[in-house]
């Protein structure tokens, strides 16, 4: 566990990222809480054979989903357009409508990219279960569903359960508002969502925040993700015109 | 058959829903006619809205597009900050869901079956859909009310060269190697085709890929309110859109209706 | 759910909890997060047969443990000096030596209570099971003991997991330094512990806490129980000499 | 075979503990000689503790029985407020703990075996004990490091009417109906007896009850420092405390000590 956790540029914080990782980006779906420069970074590092695990996917782009007007949004969908990523592991990868079509269902109908569509409370607890020390558990969700497909079965209190297994990942990338110099990371509002989950559950953890601030400089109230679980920090520049 | 009478509005509809949330209730409501109701509760009833992301307690929207990212809904609407809010993330956001701590959803679907099973997340000739919350809302919510229209419009015949998923469910594997092939319209369209231009969404089976099974308490569309009983029971039709009667409703479904002798219009003020 | 779930005294909040009921008492042991007065008032109630879920349970009565030095710590001893609880579900309910015996090590000797020992990460995870919803989980705690008694085995990559049920109760009693008026509370320091989650386990969940404030009045960043799981709030005595 | 120099104090051991927490750690440290490292942390060496109800970061203590109960430490004790510190639930801290995102903890022991298994947390004889975290420490830490003295004190012979447990184990349910039962000493404590005074806790197979199996890297004691091979190789003797030789210390061993070439002796300063 790095002391000095921070790292100067974007760059240089995913540049180990090899092909055929495994990546979460933290956040729901929108702008909010969304690592948008840690993932173009990834972008122009321009690795190859990603799997990525995420929320909701590529939707922003084409219906605004969650981004603030007059802006263009970015959402996962750009490593599908640039060829990065085969494949996604999220649960809510198109819109309500075929004729709005993400660059995610793109290179699905293309045949260049898997898509496993999970529930969303089931995968942020598999999610959460890698982290915790969690190997698998059982939910009512998803019983007598497509998703029970290949699943355990088993009855609890006269229920149907399915066995999930926990998820983990090579890298999280995730967005918070403030870090101090420990890794503490504080989040605000809605944009905690996935972030502090795959901030446990990945091997090397990137954050990208809005700002540092010393040892002391955060509320131990507030701290949303301890700093034992982040590896490296980038901090925007002020005035990033992302949201 | 034609038409007895209009059919109500989506806000109707989002009406109509909004009476069934009693007061202090905490509520998740669904994108599309769900999310209306929040216009239509009742003077004297607060609500505790609940969103996926991770939100509590929220109320009035800012105007589309503005306000700020970091609260935002799980329609990806911007709600303003209002007294009593909490906020958390996606793992306690669905405890609270799967942990049965939410008393109503609101959802919209593509078809919900005589046995209350509800699918709402995937056309099956588009290959690929959508889960996002909703199994966990319909598997766990105590009382779930789908809020939809009556009956979705029948599909154009695809042309051949048109793109259809390779219908391997919820693990979307790339088109197989011989590229997309044509479907023919989907047999379930067939069979719950009602005329020429509509398909039946209140179903006797669903043949759509399931959301959950035997989760829906009650359905309330543009033209009637539906009760679903529980254990399979059936279900029972509670009240007509004005100037639409039980055999009017009835053809517009494609499940049996157990029609009351208390069956009411549906008042809309 | 009640609208209004604030209650007048602490004897009314735990009027309906019946004989044979199961309790779980939050906090983690010691005085920070206890809730003190609910089990007070519990234990004036008279109720019988009790079965309590804890953590740290009995010990600070004879070692002080977590308490402040000056004052006669109560713990959930009480409940097994009066003869009310017979059972109680804790990791750890004895002191490390012979010697110093508790009162629930007593009436375990004198055969009066059963005491069901379970790893405190088990313990915590089952308890949250039980409100998230998770009917059973596999952890790797336990492997090799004597925990592993009657506990279904499996292997996760390579290592032994033992199969946990969910924990739930029929009544919790918790302790949060402030409530708002929607139930939402909000703790501070390591009084968290064990009173989230068993705020989310129980049937009816109670909270003992130093203050109430108006809707509003507290930080929607700092709320560490949503309202949703709260139905009765009492509120201290202002000057209350217990901490 | 007498002691051939003084046995060396509880500080002393966690002073020879301390050098073993690597600058940087988090550390979560048991209750008796594994708190008493944070005394003796080499300078510029920067640790982050841990404790089991939900503290990460704090430092210094108040003097006993001072301090707030809403800042406390899993051994009941109150730490000052320090910059940089993190509260959270014991749900969370568990998952940090399970999850493997502890590098150290320092434990107590009962007995450790020679693969490394650990019990720390029932005597059998008393029939009932308190694991607390010490199994999911155990269990899921990524370096466990034992500080104990070497041996333990015989125990007197017990007398026929002493209280002993139903050696139910983890359900300790209520004594059997004829009341509680006098034990022969435990036979453990027979096979291990080194002396009329002493017992080894450092033993071929433990049979009090396990904590974990295999999961203890290095014992530190009052004589020795041992590291515990992976995959259950056995124990290697490295270093022995002043005036100590191996002869001496595997004397009060129950367990085989492989002793390489280069034993040392332990540095202190």
């Amino acid at each position: 566990m790095p002391k000095n956790k921070l790292v100067r540029t974007f760059r240089d914080a995913v540049a180990d990222i090899p092909d055929g990782a495994t990546v979460m980006i933290g956040g729901f779906g929108g702008a909010g809480g969304q690592p948008t420069r840690l993932m173009l970074a990834l972008r122009d590092h321009g690795v190859k054979n990603l799997t990525l695990i995420g929320n909701v996917a590529g939707i922003s782009k084409l219906t605004g989903y969650g981004w603030p007007k007059g802006l263009d949004p970015i959402d996962q969908g750009i490593f599908f357009a640039s060829g990065q990523a085969n494949r996604i592991i999220c649960s809510f990868p198109v819109t309500g409508s075929p004729n709005l079509v993400s660059e995610i269902e793109k290179a699905w109908r293309e045949g260049r990219a898997e898509v496993d569509i999970v529930p969303q409370g089931t995968l942020i607890e598999r999610i959460r279960a890698a982290g915790a020390g969690i190997a698998a558990f059982y939910t009512p969700t998803g019983a007598g569903t497509p998703v029970a497909k290949g699943r355990e079965v088993r009855i609890f209190n006269g229920r149907e359960h399915l066995l999930e297994y926990a998820l983990p990942a090579d890298f999280a990338l995730v967005r918070a508002k403030m870090a101090d110099a420990h890794g503490n990371l504080m989040y605000v509002g809605t944009s905690r969502a996935f972030n502090p989950a795959m901030a446990t559950a990945a091997k090397v953890v990137i954050a990208e925040v809005d700002e540092v601030v010393p040892s002391g400089g955060l509320d131990p109230e507030r701290i949303g993700t301890p700093g034992v679980y982040v590896d490296r920090i980038v901090v925007r520049d002020p005035g990033d015109p992302l949201p | 058959m034609p038409d007895p009478a209009p059919r109500l509005t989506r806000q109707d509809i989002a009406r109509r829903v909004a009476r069934e949330l009693p007061d202090g209730a905490t509520v998740n409501l669904g994108i599309g006619i769900p999310a209306l109701c929040a216009n239509f509760v009742p003077h004297g009833v607060e609500l505790r809205y609940q969103a996926e992301n991770g939100i509590l307690g929220f109320g009035e929207h800012y105007p589309d597009g503005e306000g700020d990212p970091d609260v935002m809904d799980a329609g990806g609407k911007f709600p303003k900050r209002s007294p009593g809010m909490a906020f958390f993330d996606s793992v306690e956001s669905f405890a609270m869901i799967r942990g049965g701590h939410i008393d109503v959803t609101v959802l919209g679907a593509l078809q919900v079956s005589r046995h209350g099973d509800l699918a709402n997340w995937m056309i099956p000739t588009r290959g690929i859909g959508s889960i996002g919350g909703a199994m966990d809302l319909a598997t766990n919510t105590r009382r779930v009310i789908i809020a939809m229209e009556h009956t979705a419009k029948a599909p154009a015949p695809r042309p051949p060269s048109s793109i259809a998923g390779n219908g391997l469910g919820v693990s979307s594997r790339p088109g197989s190697p011989g590229g997309p092939e044509a479907l023919t319209p989907h047999p379930t369209q067939e069979k719950n085709l009602l005329t020429n231009s509509e398909v039946a969404k209140i179903v006797e089976e669903c043949d759509y890929p399931l959301t959950a099974r035997r989760c829906v308490s009650m359905i309330v569309t543009d033209i009637a309110v539906i009760d679903v009983l529980p254990e399979g029971r059936g279900l029972v039709l509670r009240e007509t859109a004005p100037g639409w009667d039980a055999k009017s409703v009835q053809a517009l479904t494609a499940a049996q209706l157990q029609v009351p002798a208390g069956l009411k219009t549906m008042t809309l003020k």
